[in-house]
């Protein structure tokens, strides 16, 4: 038994950030912010050159064949200077969706693109209603012969300011709809991952969900910025209309597309935690920095048990945090039958755990960590930015409940 | 124990609605915002300041003799609930009118009375007060502003920040040492500055909801003269305490704006859904939304309780410290959960945002009011030492 | 506007104190607790003396015609020595109940029975499956001509030991299923107050509830005690076994008891709440006394900001909670609108911020808070007992809301 | 990372889970409650130990050659497990066992050795450790106990509290002071003190819990002599120190305890309903054993995280503090809700409980575990001194 990560993924860790800091750490979410991200487009190809993107590309499609375990430090990093832009849904969730669903194809194209770093996927999946349950898509994808008609309008898209495509869950009209059976199963030609055994009887409102994959550029797409408190974030409201698209286009079986985001999600849930709690480390080491050197009353306020005893409580809220989305990380790498509970969980804890970091090293900056200046502000406004992202902390906690069975 | 209020108290209030339904600014009542920009706002603050000046609703706690109301605390406290209520703009001249103005009343001397206290009711000349300082926050009395006596003059020289309205402000009150031999809290000297003169340099502090609500004032070789003295010379401290007795209502728009924002928290839950079921019906969010009812109810009932031992007494005391606690805590508290309600819209800001962009403003600001005027960490301090008896704090 | 109890509110207050010191305070929980009930015998009768009993009995019936508010002041202080017994049921539930529902008889009965102190009343509400839901209820009453037949066991009856009756609300089958016709309509002369506008159609399970007294002696009534963490209580398990009443035992109308209760046990839980403050403002007053003077690392220790600003938080708690009670309580005794709402949040908070106080005065006194001899447990031990009496946090919670129109 | 058993670790578990089927007392099964009374309690206790013993699994990390199995710390954290699994009686001399007998093994005498170590494995002699005064809780170093030398005697006079097993015990690890002369910590000495001499006298301390797990001693011109003097005449502080060191797993049996209360927790959640519906399926309660479950798993997680960090140290460092924090603080928050969610038979103790009385034990237990061994707020300045480096408290 142990419980640390490996030499190689703390090799990783010093890599991912010496590069980080080497394009100005914290700066590539600030420049961003000022509208500049060039910072940020730099930063991501060097961060492809270290192989960040190819970690857990199959070996058989060119990557190092590794899991979410070692993207953790990957993670705790790029979080730890809230980086901009695209890596975690790019890595953390198109990569395993295109691996375990994609076509042979598909494989090559994406996934190599992704390796590359020519191409970096976002999420289009929130509806203009804020609902993410794949239940309440209103979104549509219509085949007529050969071609896909997709129509949809999706909103607070993180990172749609810059990926080079979208991931688009559509409702999807299946074959008796229009007549036509060639309804998808013929192309998705990899099907040794589609993993017919999870089925379930698939009912209601989820019947019929189907993944597509859209270029940005493609035409019908629409890309418009949402103002956010958290302009780190690149919010999108992406407009798909009237956007054709060939079988290419189509992520695994058609209509099946819910067990696939079901599945992926847990990744990407795994990834988000792992940034989580590198901010919430930065949050705390800064804190505690700041209350040895900041004298009031003759002393530094790290003497006074107000301040030390917060920073301890919170201090506990991160080891915390930190099994539980280190082991969340190993339950999704290994398949653990309790990784849906164990990531879950480290969701909501460190969702929670984070606000209250941010939002105390603000409280213990006092005035001057309430300024625009001082980094304080961005990991609150992260914090917040984050913790609805695909799911509220209610959605978690209630993710959980029914996989341990309550 | 009795909630009504007397027959005058109502008079009063609705003298006030009736003024406030005529008066409003054109326009306000719709969209409720500021000119984004200066000086289309502080213009257009001027202006409501001078309509409400012109009606007699500029300063209701001043003697009348002084062009205010005379108006009881509790009559006090109903003008602030009602500006609440109605979202009234905010009155650019607080600084003057609560504190300055009435102080001067108090301890100015004639010249000061005739030459400045008019003209704060008017807002025809806005203050600001310059206390803290970037090494004295929480720590007020280590200010290191000093006043040199040169001749008839008295020279100035150091940093002020965290000071409201000083962009705009024709006059300061400023706490500057002017004798550094004593102890910490001696040798301080209360003076009326110019803000309009060379050695006086503002700088607005950005702050993280994207305001610019506050200032840094620089200091270099400023000048004062005999006759801005408040007070002696090397009795600033007693005057700055003077001046914050002056502050009768306290958190009074701070525990109605609670109330007005519980109000349209619960407003926004009947109507947003979550899974298709509308929030306040969820029971994990009604249970939260229950909790934010009687806390909001609390820190209003106790705020009255605490009020009605001022009325007693004939002064405000440390209760203060634990209303704002409880305000300035549970305010964080519950925007935060109004900005988390609401989903994946959450994040979005300004012209984007889903409710009202007031609730992802007023929680970012909410982060500012367990800081400003004295941290919650001070305030608790000030509860267990000063309502409780507890031992004095390590000092130096 | 005037929120300070009045002058004759506050010398009710400084007898009542003066009489509990002269019993010995806390003492006479300790001597109940060893089974020695003579000093709470003495002092109820003490408190009988100064007419605490008849407070809130209307002046038609030899009371004093006063209300809940008044009675604040009372349980304030019986709240802060823990004082076991009946008192509160007595005066806060029973007299109300007879007061607005009993027949004319009742009232010169048992209104002047309680107001000479000769009798009390417990509420023999709980089923054993542990139940306080009026639709829950398992006993059952039975009219057979001029005789009702009553049998229920009801548990964790508070004051069960100690008072001289019975208020048990049961299952009345009523008219239809013996085919009497008499269903008590008759007796209960004094209708004024039946309160027939409050209707509201009953349903289902909440159907023929009705409340009847029973003497402690009658015959078929057992009382067996109940070991409970909190032995100032007198918890005891009531069995009616075959018990043969008559109509003057029927309170109210038949099969109307719902309502009824729904209506006094606001007062209840407005007395509760009052002792609950009271309780807590001893816990907070004993803890900062201590602060004062225990020495460690050669200060005292209320000069760490831990101790300092933990006693802090519950006193801002104890604010909110005495400001929370008090309008309850004038909220009961005006009929204000917003008094369910009021009555339910006071009662949730309170309870959960008597816990708190309690369960840190125990941590901030150390070793010695954790012992048998300091009083401290008792307040926690209280505080724990009387979270769930009639009723949960949770419980509490929803009839605000519920009251709030959610 | 890794969190699967080597096989030599599985068979260790095994072969004690073998021997516990075989071995647990008659009748512990069912009941697993103690006789109620002394002198029936000791006795079962000191069977336990001795089968413990018998069996080879008394002394699981002591070396081979004094009786015990060599453990590996791994090891020996799966020994806590698996006691805590199925409740077995607690282990009588556990602070001989678990700290005195290795410490006497690494820096006692031969004579300390052959005299000591073999019975305290064997159950034959209890011990007890008397560190805590009245005065000398949280700050341990005021110790006021004192030993003088009188020729070859040491006469040893005080008051220790909060002291395990002195009622039972037959010698004492005590800590006293022997010269006042110079700093707190320094002038302590550590001696092995025969409880069985008129000087000493021990009174149990009644709990809230109504249990008497503690004791008083006072020490009346008690004798000590030369041979039972540990390390130096004023080492104290230091044996001590190294004696602590020897507490290698920490909190094994706490954290392992609150998975198991969280687990039948959940358990009797299940089955209890409220209103008509399983408190699990209650969507307030859900959300809080949901919380209890990133918890109890997180406390058990971190638990491990520190104890890789151990292994690779080579010993236990500060991050015991961290575990003991978060253990104590969830114990007590969960046990409380778990008695809370009895509803009205929540207050119901002993035979008339209504799940089970080791709930209300256990929640009323909880209430000390904040405080026994360092209090919450010590232990936070441990972590905040010594893992954060942030500045040392206020001390005289």
């Amino acid at each position: 038994m142990d419980f640390s990560l490996s030499k190689e993924q703390e090799m990783l860790r010093q890599s991912v950030q010496k590069c980080l800091q080497n394009q100005g750490g914290i700066e590539i979410a600030r420049s961003y912010m000022d509208g500049e991200p060039q910072r940020l487009k730099k930063t991501y190809g060097e961060l492809v050159q270290l192989g960040v993107t190819s970690v857990n590309i199959p070996e058989a499609y060119g990557g190092v064949g590794l899991s979410n375990i070692d993207l953790v430090p990957v993670f705790e990093e790029t979080g730890r200077v809230l980086l901009p832009g695209t890596l975690r849904e790019t890595v953390a969730f198109a990569t395993p969706l295109i691996a375990r669903y994609g076509s042979a194809e598909q494989k090559e194209e994406l996934l190599s693109g992704i390796a590359n770093g020519q191409m970096t996927f976002a999420l289009a999946v929130v509806e203009t209603n804020g609902s993410y349950q794949l239940g309440d898509i209103e979104g549509t994808a219509r085949r007529q012969g050969d071609v896909i008609h997709l129509d949809a309008v999706k909103t607070v898209v993180h990172g749609g300011m810059d990926a080079t495509a979208f991931l688009v869950p559509v409702r999807s009209d299946d074959a008796s709809s229009d007549g036509d059976s060639l309804n998808g199963d013929s192309s998705n030609g990899d099907s040794s991952n589609d993993d017919s055994s999870k089925g379930g009887s698939s009912n209601g409102d989820h019947e019929g969900i189907t993944w597509l994959w859209v270029e940005r550029d493609h035409d019908g797409v629409t890309v418009e910025p949402l103002q956010s408190f958290d302009a780190t974030l690149g919010l999108a409201k992406v407009t798909f209309s009237s956007v054709q698209l060939d079988e290419q286009h189509v992520i695994g079986k058609w209509g099946n597309g819910l067990e696939m985001c079901e599945d992926c999600v847990q990744d990407l849930h795994a990834a988000v935690s792992a940034e989580m709690i590198g901010a919430m480390e930065h949050v705390l080491d800064s804190v505690t920095e700041y209350a040895k050197t900041r004298v009031q009353f003759g002393q530094p306020i790290g003497r006074f048990q107000a301040v030390k005893h917060r920073i301890v409580d919170r201090r506990l809220e991160l080891e915390t945090a930190k099994s539980l989305v280190y082991y969340a990380n190993w339950a999704v790498a290994s398949g653990s039958s309790d990784k849906t509970a164990a990531v879950y969980s480290a969701r909501s804890y460190a969702t929670e755990a984070f606000i209250r970091a941010a939002s105390d090293n603000i409280q213990l900056h006092g005035g001057i960590g309430f300024t625009w200046e001082m980094d304080c502000h961005l990991y609150l406004k992260r914090a917040r930015a984050l913790e609805n992202y695909l799911g509220s902390v209610q959605d978690f906690e209630e993710q959980t409940a029914s996989a341990l069975g309550w | 124990m009795d909630f009504s209020l007397t027959s005058a108290e109502r008079e009063f209030q609705h003298a006030l609605r009736d003024w406030l339904e005529q008066n409003l600014p054109a326009g306000w009542k719709g969209s409720r915002s500021l000119p984004k920009t200066d000086p289309e706002r502080t213009q257009f603050l001027r202006d409501w300041q001078r309509r409400l000046y012109d009606g007699g609703w500029a300063g209701v706690a001043w003697p009348k003799e002084y062009g205010g109301r005379g108006a009881t605390l509790l009559e006090e406290v109903i003008y602030q609930e009602e500006m609440v209520r109605v979202k009234a703009p905010p009155v650019i001249n607080i600084i003057g009118i609560g504190m300055i103005g009435p102080t001067l009343i108090q301890i100015g001397t004639e010249a000061q009375k005739r030459r400045y206290v008019h003209k704060i009711l008017s807002g025809e000349e806005i203050w600001c007060q310059g206390y803290s300082e970037p090494g004295a926050g929480s720590d007020l009395a280590a200010i290191q502003t000093h006043a040199v006596k040169q001749g008839d003059k008295w020279i100035i020289n150091g940093q002020k920040v965290w000071t409201s309205y000083a962009h705009i402000a024709d006059r300061c009150f400023l706490l500057a040492r002017t004798d550094r031999s004593g102890a910490k809290h001696d040798g301080m000297t209360a003076f009326l500055i110019d803000m309009h003169q060379p050695g006086v340099e503002t700088r607005p502090i950005h702050q993280m909801s994207d305001h610019y609500d506050f200032n840094e004032i620089f200091f270099t070789d400023a000048v004062a003269y005999e006759e801005d003295i408040v007070g002696e010379v090397g009795e600033g401290w007693k005057v700055a305490v003077t001046l914050l007795m002056h502050e009768r209502v306290g958190v009074a728009r701070q525990v109605f704006s609670l109330q007005r924002d519980f109000n349209d928290l619960v407003g926004f839950s009947k109507t947003l859904t979550r899974q298709g079921v509308r929030l306040v019906e969820n029971p994990v969010v009604k249970k939260r939304l229950v909790d934010y009812y009687a806390r909001s109810r609390g820190a209003l009932l106790t705020y009255y309780r605490h009020l009605t031992q001022t009325m007693k007494t004939g002064h405000p005391g440390v209760e203060g410290s634990m209303d704002k606690l409880l305000c300035s805590e549970l305010g964080k508290d519950m925007l935060g959960y109004a900005v988390s309600l609401q989903g994946a819209h959450s994040p979005l800001w300004h012209e984007d945002a889903y409710v009202n962009s007031s609730w992802q403003d007023g929680y970012l600001e909410s982060l500012g009011l367990t800081i400003a005027g004295g941290t919650t960490e001070i305030q608790k301090n000030v509860v267990a030492e000063r309502v409780l008896g507890l031992p004095k704090d390590i000092k130096h």
